[in-house]
Order: C-alpha cells, then structure tokens, then sequence
C-alpha cells in the first residue's frame, strides 16, 4: 500500500478528486463536462508540454506565458493583414522557436543564469506585445476559417483537443524513443557526463528551449483562434499553471523528473480541479484555498510514501 | 540496515579497541560505508545496538554521534564549496564566537591554522574550498575529522585521491593518535595500506561479517579470498601485446591548464601508463587528448592525422574513449538506468533515422552485462543503485557499445573499487589492447601500473620527466622521480 | 509653492478661467506657461482590455496633439506601483497628473505630494477622494443600473441570470451594486451562479467558466442571462454560449467596447452595454490638465460624462 | 579589465546606467529624487531581503507576494478592529513568520519541492486574502499615527528606508557573522555535507523560511501603512521583482551565492531603472523592453567575463 502511494500518490489523489467531483455534481462525470475540460486544457498542456523539455534538459523558462501572449497578437495582426492561414500559423510557430533559441542562447553562449534571462525575455516579450497592440485587442478581420482552429470539432472533439493530443503523442515520442530525446534527458540529468559522452550540450540545451518556444507559438495560435482576436494579456496566466503542471507531473516518477505524461496528468488535474470546483459553484477564494490544499495533499502523499522508503 | 530490496548489514556485531586501528575490508558493496554511516548517526540501524566505552549510545543524528565521540572521515566528498576552508572545518561545531555572539573571525583563521597545520592546509585557510583541489578538499575533511578530540575516528577510503606523500602524511597522523589512545576504522580497497597501517582487520561479505583477524597473522591473499568468498588467482604481470605501430603521437602539447611541452607516442596494444602524484597534470593531459579543453600548442596524431581543431565530438569520431576520473559526477547519469548509460555514447549506431531501436538496444546492453558481468544483471536499475565498481563498468560499457575505440584513456579506473572488480577492470584493459586499441592508463596505484604497463611516463607539473620501459620501471624507480622532483620543485 | 492657496482662491473668485490673474502666483513665476512646455503625467492602472487602453490611448494622443509632452506610465494593475510611478511623476514636476482607473483608496501619500507641490490631479474613472483636484467619470452606479435595469425589463421580470463580477477596482463594484439594487425591485429574477473574473486572461478564464456553467444548466430556460461587470468579461460568457448554440441566453456588460459591438452587429448573443464616452472623458480630462496646469480652477470638483444605453437597436456602424 | 568585468559586471552596467539617467534627465540625481527611489525601493528590498535568506539555504519561495498581500489586509483589519498599532505590528510580522514555518515544514518534513509546496501556500493565501476582503480595499478607519510607518519622514528620509536599513544591517550581520547565519549558507552550498557536520539541516531550512514570512510580514504592514490601506492585490507585484533583485545580486559574487548586499543593489537596480526609465519619459512598452535588455546586458557582461577566465 505505501509502496502504491508513493508510486501513484498524485494520481491516486487525483482518482479520488474525480470521485468526489462525480459523487457531488451529476454534470462532472459526462462526456460533455469531460470533453470541454480536455478542450479547455488543450492550450494549457501544450505549452506545459514545452515547457517539460526545457526543464527536462535541466532549464528553466519563465518567459513562455508572455511569448505565447506576443505571438498571440501577432499571429492575429498578420491575418488582419491578409497572411494567409498556413502562413500565420507555421510563422507563429516559428516565432515561438526564434524566441526560444534567444532564451536557449543567452543561457548557454552567454552563460546568463536561466531565471534571469528568461524573466528578461518575458519583460521583452510583454513590451513588444503592447508596442505592437498598444494594449488595444485585434479582432476585426480575423477570417471565419482561422477561428476553426480553435473551435471547430470532429464529432464531440474539439480541434485543440486533436492538437494536443499530436502534439503529445510527438512530443512522447521524441523524448522517450528517440536518440535527441534521450540525449536531452542525458542533459539534464548530468551536464559533464552528457558532455564527455559526445552530446553536443549547448545545442540541445538550446533546442529544449526551441520546442519550448514553439510549443508557447502553437499555443499562441489556437489561443487566438479560440478567442477569435489577439488579447494582449491573454498567455500570462499560462505562466503559473503550466510550471504547476510540470512541477506535478514531476512528482509522479520516483526520479523526479519532468516528463510528457507526467505534465499531461498535470494540466489535467489543474483543469479538473478549475472545472469541478466551478461545477460545485464554489466561491472563488475557496476555490484558491481548495487548489492550494489539494495539491499539497496529492504530492505529499506521494512524497511521504517514498521517504518511508528511503 | 534495510534499503529497497538490499539488506545492506545483516547483523554485524563490530568492536573496535581504544588506541587501536582498526581495518575494515569487503567488496564494493559489502557494507562497509553503511556501517559506518550508521556508527555517525547518518542512518538509524533497524536492529541492534552501539556501545562506547561501554556505555549504549542512542543518537539519531550527525551531531549526536560527534558529541559521543564519533568522528568521520566519509568517503564522499562532503564540503561546502562557496564557503571557506576554516568555515568549512568549524561549520556544525562551533564556531569561536567573540561575546556579542558574532562570529570571531580573528580566531577562526587562528584556530583553523593551527588545527589544520597536521594536514598542511594552514595556508589555505581563507580560500573558498571550491578553489581547493580534490586533494586538498580530502585533506580538509580528515583534518576535520582528527583535529577535535573525539575518541573514535573513522576514515572511509581517505587515501583514494591521495598522492603518496600526502598518504604518509597521513598515516603518521593517523599513528600518532593511535598512541594518544585514540580507536581509529580505517576503510580501504588498498590492501598494502591496511597491512602497513592496522593492527587488527574486520572482513564483510554481502552485509555479514566473515571474520575478525590480527593483520600479522593473515596474509593479503587471505583477506581477499576471505572478502570475495573464493580464491583470486594472484595478479601478476599480464603479457605484452604491444606492436610497433603507433596509433597515438603527442608531440609539445601545452595548455593553460598546466600541461608544459609533452611529447609521446603510444602503439597499437600497448599499455601506457601515466605515474605522478596529484595535482601532475595527468588529468590535464588526458582532457586534452579527448578535446574537453582547447591546447595552447602542439599537435595530437591520431593514426598519422593531425587532430586539428579538436573538441569531444571529433576524437569520439576518430575513436578516442575517455574515462574520466570521477565516475559518479563525470562518468554517470545518476538518474538514468545502466542501458540509457551504456548507450550514451553510441545511440545512433542503434537508432534508424533517429529513433531508438529498442530490441536492437536492449540486446547491445545485455550483452554488454553480460560480458563485463555488470552485477545485478538488470539494464533498467538505476546507475545511482550500483556499486562502485559496477557503476566503473557500465561507464567502461558507454565505450563498447560502439564501434571498438582505436584509443582508450583511463583516469582512475579503478579508485575506490574492490579488489574483484578491479581484477575484472583488468582483464578489460587486457583485452581492449589485445584488440588493438591503445591504452593511456592513469593511476595512482604503483602496483597497477607495474602489473598492467608496458612503459610508464612519469609526469610532474605538467611535464613529463621520465620515460620507463618496462623492464626497468620499479615502485621506488616511479616514486623517485615524481617525488624528489617535486620536493626539489617546491623548494626550489 | 509658496502662495498657491490663496492664489486658488483668487481664481476661484473671479470665477476661473482668467488665467492672467492665476499666473503670477505660480510657483515658476517668470516665463508663462504656454500649451507647448506643458509636461502632463498620465498614469493608467494596468492596459488589456479596451477602456483602459482605449481612454489611454485617447489621453496621450490629445495631450500631443494639444501640443504638450505627455509623461505616461503603465502600471500594470499594481497598487504598489501606480503609487511610486505617481510620485515620479510629481518627482519629474509634471504640470497635472490624470489618474486612469486608479483607486483614491492607496494614492494618499501622491496626493499629498501633489498638494504640496501645487501640481493639479485629475482622476478619471477612479472613484473621489477630497484631494483630487477634478473626477471626471461615467458614474459607474448609473452604468451598472443601466444595463441592469434593461435586463430585468427583457426578462419580464422573471428568470435565472449569472453573474460576472470583479471586487478589485472601485467602478467594477459599484456596478454590481447596482445590479442588486435594481433587482431588489424583481423578487423573481435569481442569481444562481457567480464567477469573479480573473486579470488578466478574463476572456479566456469567462469563456472557460461559462462553458462549465453552460454544462451545469444544459436545457434552454435553465439560465436566460448574464450579467457581466464589463464587456470583455461579457464577451467571454458570449463566445461560450454562441459555441455551444444556446440562442436562449443574452449577455449584458458594460463599456462599450467594440468587440461587444460587433457582436451585437450581428445579432449575437451581445444584447447591451453602458457605453464609455471615452474620447469625451479623455477629452475633458486633458482640456483641464492644461487649463489647470495653467491655474485655472474647474467650476466644479466632479464632472460626470453620459453613458447611453447601446443595444442591438441603436449600436452604432461600424467604421 | 575582463577580471573587473567578472566582478563587478553587474555593479559597472548599474552605475554607467545612472550616468545615462543623470545625463538625459536633471532630475535624476537629485537628493529628492534619489530619496524617492529609495523610498520606493525600500518595501521590495525588504521582503527581498527575506528571500535571499530562503535562497541561500538552497530553497525557493513563490509565496511571499500573496503572502505579503495576505498580511497587509490583515493589519488593515486589525486597526480597523481597533487592535493596538505595536500588537498590529507584530502581529502582522508573526503571521508571516508562520506562514513562512508552514513552508518550511512542507518542504522539509513532507518533503514537498519547494516550488509545488510554495505555489500552493501562494494559492492559500491569496484565497484567504479575498476570503477576508471579499475583494474590498480596507481604508475606512486606520489610524493617522499608523500611517506614518508608510509615510513619515525624519528630515528627508522616510521611516520605510529607515526600516529597511535596519533590516539591511540586521540581516547583513545574522547572515555573515553568526553562526546560525553561516549554517544557513552551509546548508544551501551542500546538504549532505552541512548533515555530516552535525547541522540540523532541517530547522535551518525552516528557520530561512520564517526569516523569508516575517520579511514578508513586516514588507506587509509597511506596505499598508504606505498605501494607507489594505489592498486586495497588493504584494503580488513583488514576487517577479522580488526574484529579480536577488537574481541580479546573486551575479555580483564568484560564486554566484545569495546574498544580502547583493540583493540590496539587485533591488535598488530593479527601482533605479524604473524611475530613471520614468523620468525620461519613456514609453509603458519600452520600458519592459528595455528593461529585459538592461538586465541581460549587465548581467551578460559578469558572466561573459567570468567564462573567459574559467
Ligand atoms: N542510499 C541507498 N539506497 C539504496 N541502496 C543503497 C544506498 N546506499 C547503499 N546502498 C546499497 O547498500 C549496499 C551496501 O553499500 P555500502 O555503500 O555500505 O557499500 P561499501 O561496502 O561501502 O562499498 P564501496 O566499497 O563501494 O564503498 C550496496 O548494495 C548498496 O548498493
Ligand atoms: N573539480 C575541480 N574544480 C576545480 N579545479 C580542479 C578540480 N579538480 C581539479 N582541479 C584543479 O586541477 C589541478 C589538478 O587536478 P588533479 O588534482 O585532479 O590532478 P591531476 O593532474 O589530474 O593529477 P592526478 O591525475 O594525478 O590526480 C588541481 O591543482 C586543481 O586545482
Ligand atoms: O472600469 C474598467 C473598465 O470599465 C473595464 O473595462 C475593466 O475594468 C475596469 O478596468
Ligand atoms: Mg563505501
Ligand atoms: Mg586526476
């Protein structure tokens, strides 16, 4: 039993959250409730999931949330003026990469401790989103068929959910089967060793912050479509929620490293608990207080079942 | 002593007397560091007792074996790298406070001075230990140890980065506070130490203990087959294979790490050893050789090409192996399994077009296990739960994983490992060069070098100053030149 | 300043707007002030959604065009903050200070500075304080009660509504007040869910939150409206409810902000807001920054601008 | 001049940016305005301050913000309440010190990382701040004589500076010359090694973490009395700056430690910039841009020259 928790702590907890939101809204456990949570998620998770390569190379990025805000925006200006769709989006991606290979630069070429160069580029991206909008959101112009990005369906599945689930199943892929994904845990694991064994350290450090910033660009994407206009504010929240999710999803493997599931199981919990919490109609400060409760309760369960151990 | 699924002690009853020294031997993994991480208060043992003087002790922490007493020497590293090196002594005592409560600066420096005098790091007292050397850092920590009075000090594998000066050094203290009626544990793979130094050893095997023995009624070989549980056949010297054919030259090599003008050529099969004391610039010169640091000048001929520019990537490519000397932070992904390790260096000969072909992988890596009989036999274990001679092993695989290295340089390959798995090491090196392959091998233990070389060179201070065929290379012959050198140097 | 009371109190006497009179008892006597040296401080209380940006915008943009230097700061929603950039501000000797969406309720220590310094304040959107110099303001209570009363009137008096709310700035609570005053007079109307908006990101987090309340009420009367403290909170609850096909709930909210309208151009799910006259707010504001940087005194302390009703009747074209 | 560079990077890029500032603005370098700042400044070094021992003991706190946010309602509340001004006080720093010795626990004896475990307690407190204040700023009723904490002055200097340097001096001095101050240190440069020297690792690590709540808690009742009343979001504003300035002051040693006056200049360049960058006038947007830029300029500068060495 202890040995189960300190394996399946946080999903245990995150089982028993399910079954109480179940037992206490009958709306939780349908397919509705349950696919709008996964359509909800979808943005979240996707820049968790690059953000998850970063950390798993041993960095660490606070500029993500703001990047996605800026190419946000941008991705909306240049379909107002007349981008075409492919276009914009391979652009917004690429936007995305262009500021994470700025970040992955200054951490390595320039040795700039992560923290400070990432809070530096996140202060960069946030001034050029309101140089660029001036605060103003961008929505006239947006063609119908941009929008279906983010809020067209296939049956009951919405288009970010398909994304995700791409890009998940991508990402897992690249991280676990082949020789670059595993070379960037090699990294992140011991720098010296990785370096003596042949692994060109810099570059896949700054490759981990690459798909970083294209995850935050393909998020930026379906975020502009999904809200029909470029918010200069939207993408800032992501910032918390999705190192939370990271951060929980670490808690799920005995090593403690990140990992794609582990951030999946993350952004899933996150959105969960948003959603049941909001079915309860729990007021928010409570549900601030609940969050907060619960996710300590879900990881130091785990926790504590693996120190028993050691 | 329970860990998840090893019983790392299995009732162990261990006396030590006062103003004795007493050794204790085993296998990697026998137990020996567990043991005395319990005596330390490091761990709480799951069943039995500890007594001193004859009083029970009952303490569950670092502090409350200290104030039994206890004293340690662990065989990690434990330092505080930003901090300086009389912080780094006083830090956990006490540190001499002035009588506002604020710490007395004057009389730290003082006081570590004095205390530090009998391992000669009374200079260096205001230096951040994260400037010191491994050595130095080592000779910081027994001076930890030794220099405030507890009764019992125990010592896990001090000597491994020492140079033999420094071990003399060593062992005079370590004399000395036998007579003043100190008890002394002494652990060690190094068997000519134990026999010069103790007066009684401990045996452990597997987490029990085998038996307790006068060091003069025993013979080493005694002891190790008593620690492996069956006969080792003597090592002697192992049979030459060296070619004339020269794979390796080395002509004026120098860096502004320290290495001055170093020329030689090493042949296909043969064995070169590397001798100095610490702090030689052997490291250095290795670090050069697999183009981790950038030389100032001359040139490195791989096979009659000139290795220009060089980095990592392109002496693996032209076929250099490198094991460095710290196996744990240099050679390891703690966190990754024996397989992600063993294929580390050569995961794209096992991949197509990128992705991991796993069957191919895992059968690499079990015949890897299964040839360098890597113990336990599992390729998902994590390095981190390996021994230490293990965890050598699975870094040696890294390089065998692949196409055979034309070149292998080897630091160390065998600090802080059992006398059977060092043997096993052995025969590794043994066969790398009967493939073919060129052997740089560094080490600081006389009698390897002798078993294993087929010339020796002899380096102090970044210079190389004797070449020793090996016919003519001795213990005293080594020891000699890179000692009275280094005195003459020093005093200069 | 040395004489600025009474020197006040001579404007004020003469009925303001003589400015000869007001000018020698400034504190930089000598060379008069004209519209070209004036430095205006403009400070807004964080940007992202379309009034506090917009009036921002407008402020800074007519302050130029009037020929002045305009000196404006962000201070990204901040308490903190918009204090210190405030007193930089003073600190720079700007020659009025427009305060945007700030809260009287933390600026004492600038305000005070201000006072000192004779420099004259000019809030705009932010609630009174006795040491603000001139309030110009929508009234946010009558908003509120605007679209509140609308509401109410649309839905016969009778039905189930959500609420959208935000309990951090002053305008934003007074509307909600409002709505409760309002609904005080129709028992019947219930509020059955409420959700506090979150900033930034409120587009995002109001579509999320109603989609999950739209889960909760599937079936068409379950909820007939929302009320929402502002139109880009509104708009979130409108891309929910229009995504999931519910043509039986209309949304009100408050500010008159474009996305609204070209919701309600279409017909959408946008039934009303209380519209910002934000260029005649700004207009106001920068008229009398430079009229009292020049020591004018306005003839009142408290300027309110109209805020019409706008629904799908009467939303004006597009340009 | 590369090895003064190495040392003194960030301090060099601080003072060739206030002669930029004294040059394009007669304002700068004025003994008010330089006050001002100072002044400004004093709260965010504060809880910085706190931060820096929390960090130096190896740990990390995402909390002290809502935290400080949490306490500065609560002392409005308690003067409205007519609580007594010095049971306010303490009682506002003693909450912090709790909050902070929750952490503490969380982290050490549930074993909780840092990240997740603060995240929550963030998420706690800002639930329990709008809990008590239902979002409503508390003004009517605190007390004139409180206010001057926030507001007075003796001769030009305000009382805040005047705490914060005592602070400075307080902290400086528990930090470097006590010996519990030097065990914090220790048990931030290596864990195992403080354990193995008889440190108790554990309360130390609490201890850094009440130092951290109680800076929190005192930046609180400033703040409050500053603000004169206590506002909902206030506080939140300092994690990111808070980070920042200790970020900035770790580059100004060897090796790259916490420390106290490190984080003292960190968070007086944090307050320069942003006043120096007002004084010029210039616009909201730039001055992110900018001021990302300056950061890794200076901070690119000590480590490009500290690499050149190694
Ligand atoms: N922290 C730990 N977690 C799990 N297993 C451990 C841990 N520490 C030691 N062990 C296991 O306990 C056993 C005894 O280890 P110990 O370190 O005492 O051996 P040792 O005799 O000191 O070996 P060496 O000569 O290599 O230093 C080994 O099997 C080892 O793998
Ligand atoms: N981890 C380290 N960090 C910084 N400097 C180091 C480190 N390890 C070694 N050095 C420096 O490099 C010099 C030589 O290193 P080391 O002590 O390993 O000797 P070496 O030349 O490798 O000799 P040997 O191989 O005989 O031990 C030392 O003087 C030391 O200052
Ligand atoms: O009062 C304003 C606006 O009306 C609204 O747009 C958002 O909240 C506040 O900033
Ligand atoms: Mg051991
Ligand atoms: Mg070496």
């Amino acid at each position: 039993m202890p040995s189960v928790l300190r394996k399946y702590g946080t999903i245990i907890g995150f089982v028993i959250l399910c079954l109480i939101f179940s037992i206490l809204s009958p709306v939780f456990l349908t397919v509705n409730n349950l696919t709008m949570v996964l359509l909800q998620g979808s943005m979240l998770t996707i820049i968790a999931l690059g953000t998850t390569a970063v950390m798993a190379a041993g960095g660490f990025d606070m500029s993500f949330g703001s990047v996605c805000g800026l190419i946000g925006v941008l991705v909306a200006g240049m379909l107002v003026h007349k981008v075409s769709i492919p276009v914009t989006i391979i652009a917004g991606i690429l936007i995305g990469a262009v500021f994470g290979s700025i970040n992955g630069l200054l951490v390595t070429v320039f040795g700039i401790a992560d923290f400070v160069a990432t809070l530096s580029t996140m202060s960069i991206a946030r001034g050029l989103n309101y140089f660029y909008t001036k605060g103003d959101p961008i929505f006239m112009g947006i063609p119908q068929e941009f929008k279906i990005i983010g809020q067209g369906k296939i049956g009951s599945i919405g288009y970010p959910v398909l994304i995700m689930l791409v890009v998940l199943v991508l990402l897992y892929i690249f991280m676990n089967h082949t020789v670059t994904g595993r070379q960037i845990y090699a990294v992140g694991g011991n720098k010296t060793a990785a370096r003596l064994s042949g692994i060109n350290v810099r570059w896949i450090r700054i490759l981990s912050f690459i798909i970083g910033g294209a995850a935050a660009g393909l998020t930026a994407v379906i975020l502009t479509a999904r809200l029909g206009s470029g918010q200069p504010t939207a993408g800032e929240g992501f910032l918390l929620d999705g190192l939370a999710a990271v951060f929980l999803g670490m808690t799920m493997v005995k090593e403690g490293e990140p990992h794609i599931i582990g951030t999946f199981i993350g952004a899933l919990i996150m959105g969960v608990l948003v959603n049941g919490l909001n079915l309860l109609g729990v007021q928010y400060f409570f549900q601030d207080i609940l969050k907060g409760l619960i996710i300590l309760a879900a990881v130091g369960l785990t926790t504590m079942g693996r120190r028993k151990e050691e | 002593m329970q860990f998840p699924g090893v019983k790392a002690l299995d009732n162990v009853d261990f006396s030590v007397l006062k103003g004795e020294i007493h050794a204790l031997v085993g296998e990697n993994g026998a137990g020996k560091s567990t043991l005395i991480k319990i005596l330390g208060g490091v761990y709480p043992p799951t069943e039995g007792e500890i007594l001193i003087a004859g009083k029970k002790v009952n303490y569950t922490s670092p502090q409350e074996a200290t104030t039994a007493g206890i004293s340690i020497v662990h065989q990690e590293l434990n330092v505080i790298p930003y901090m300086s090196v009389a912080e780094n002594l006083f830090i956990g005592k006490s540190l001499p406070r002035k009588r506002t409560g604020l710490v007395d600066w004057f009389k730290l420096y003082q006081d570590a001075k004095t205390r530090l005098t009998v391992v000669g790091l009374q200079d260096l007292v205001r230096q951040p230990v994260g400037r010191l050397s491994v050595a130095q850092r080592q000779l910081l920590q027994i001076g930890r140890a030794v220099s405030f009075g507890a009764k019992i000090v125990v010592f896990d594998e001090p000597t491994a980065c020492l140079s033999r000066t420094e071990v003399d050094n060593l062992f005079t203290v370590i004399r000395n506070l036998r007579d003043q009626g100190t008890s002394i544990i002494y652990v060690s793979h190094r068997l000519e130490e134990i026999f010069e130094l103790a007066d009684r050893v401990t045996v452990l095997r597997d987490g029990k203990k085998v038996g307790v023995y006068r060091t003069q009624e025993v013979t080493p070989q005694q002891v190790i087959n008593l620690m492996l549980g069956k006969e080792l056949a003597s090592e002697g010297r192992r049979m030459s294979c060296m070619t004339d054919q020269v794979i390796l030259r080395v002509e004026g090599l120098s860096s502004d790490t320290g290495v001055k003008e170093v020329n030689f050529d090493l042949h296909r099969g043969e064995v070169l050893g590397i001798a100095g004391v610490v702090g030689s610039g052997r490291t250095e010169v290795a670090r050069l050789l697999f183009g981790v640091d950038k030389p100032t000048g001359g040139r490195i001929m791989l096979d009659g090409e000139e290795l220009t520019p060089h980095g990592i990537r392109k002496a693996i490519r032209a076929g250099i192996a490198f094991i460095p000397e710290d196996r744990r932070y240099q050679g390891l992904v703690l966190n990754m399994s024996v397989k992600e390790n063993a294929t580390l260096v050569f995961l794209k000969n096992l991949a197509r077009c990128g992705f991991i072909h796993h069957a191919r992988e895992k059968k690499v890596v079990g015949n890897l296990i299964n040839s360098l009989s890597i113990r336990p036999p599992e390729a998902n274990r994590l390095t981190r739960y390996l021994s230490g001679g293990n965890q050598q092993k699975v870094v040696l695989a890294k390089w065998l994983a692949g196409r055979r290295p034309k070149v292998v340089i080897l630091d160390e390959p065998t600090q802080g490992i059992d006398v059977g798995a060092k043997a096993e090491v052995h025969q590794l090196i043994d066969n790398l060069a009967r493939n073919g392959a060129g052997i740089l091998l560094i080490s600081s233990d006389m009698q390897e070098l002798l078993n294993l070389c087929d010339r020796i060179i002899v380096m102090v201070r970044g210079k190389i100053v004797k070449h020793l065929n090996r016919d003519e290379a001795t213990a005293n012959k080594i020891l000699e030149y890179a000692m009275r050198k280094e005195n003459n140097i020093k005093y200069a | 300043g040395c004489s600025s009371q009474s020197t006040n109190k001579t404007s004020e006497s003469s009925g303001g707007g003589q400015t000869a009179a007001t000018e020698p008892g400034k504190p930089q006597a000598g060379a008069p002030k004209d519209d070209k040296n004036l430095k205006i401080g403009v400070v807004v209380n964080g940007q992202g959604n379309f009034f506090n940006t917009g009036i921002y915008q407008e402020t800074i943009r007519l302050i130029k065009e009037k020929g002045g230097t305009p000196l404006a700061l962000d201070s990204l929603g901040q308490r903190e903050k918009m204090l210190s950039d405030i007193e930089t501000l003073i600190q720079n000797n700007v020659d009025a200070i427009i305060v945007l969406l700030g809260d009287p309720t933390f600026l004492e220590p600038a305000l005070k500075k201000a006072k000192e310094k004779n420099i004259p304040w000019i809030s705009v959107a932010s609630g009174f304080n006795p040491l603000v110099d001139l309030e110009i303001d929508s009234n946010d209570w009558a908003m509120g009660a605007k679209v509140a009363a609308y509401l109410a009137a649309r839905l016969g008096g009778k039905g189930k509504i959500v609420e959208i709310y935000g309990d951090l700035i002053m305008p934003t609570r007074a509307r909600a007040e409002a709505l409760r005053a309002v609904l005080k007079e129709y028992p019947e109307i219930q509020i059955v869910e409420r959700h506090s908006y979150a900033w930034p990101g409120f587009l995002d987090d109001c579509r999320k939150w109603m989609e999950t309340v739209l889960q909760k009420y599937p079936n068409p009367g379950d909820i007939q409206a929302v009320f929402a403290a502002f139109d880009g909170a509104g708009m979130g609850a409108v891309q929910a409810i229009e995504a999931a096909g519910r043509k039986d709930i209309f949304v009100v909210g408050i500010d008159g902000d474009p996305l609204a309208y070209d919701n309600m151009r279409k017909k959408g799910a946008f039934a009303a807001t209380s519209a910002h006259d934000m260029k005649g707010m700004a207009e106001k504001a920068v008229e009398w920054a430079f009229k009292m940087a020049k020591g004018e005194k306005p003839p009142v302390k408290m300027m309110f601008i109209d805020s019409p009703l706008i629904t799908q009747e009467n939303v004006p074209p597009a340009q």
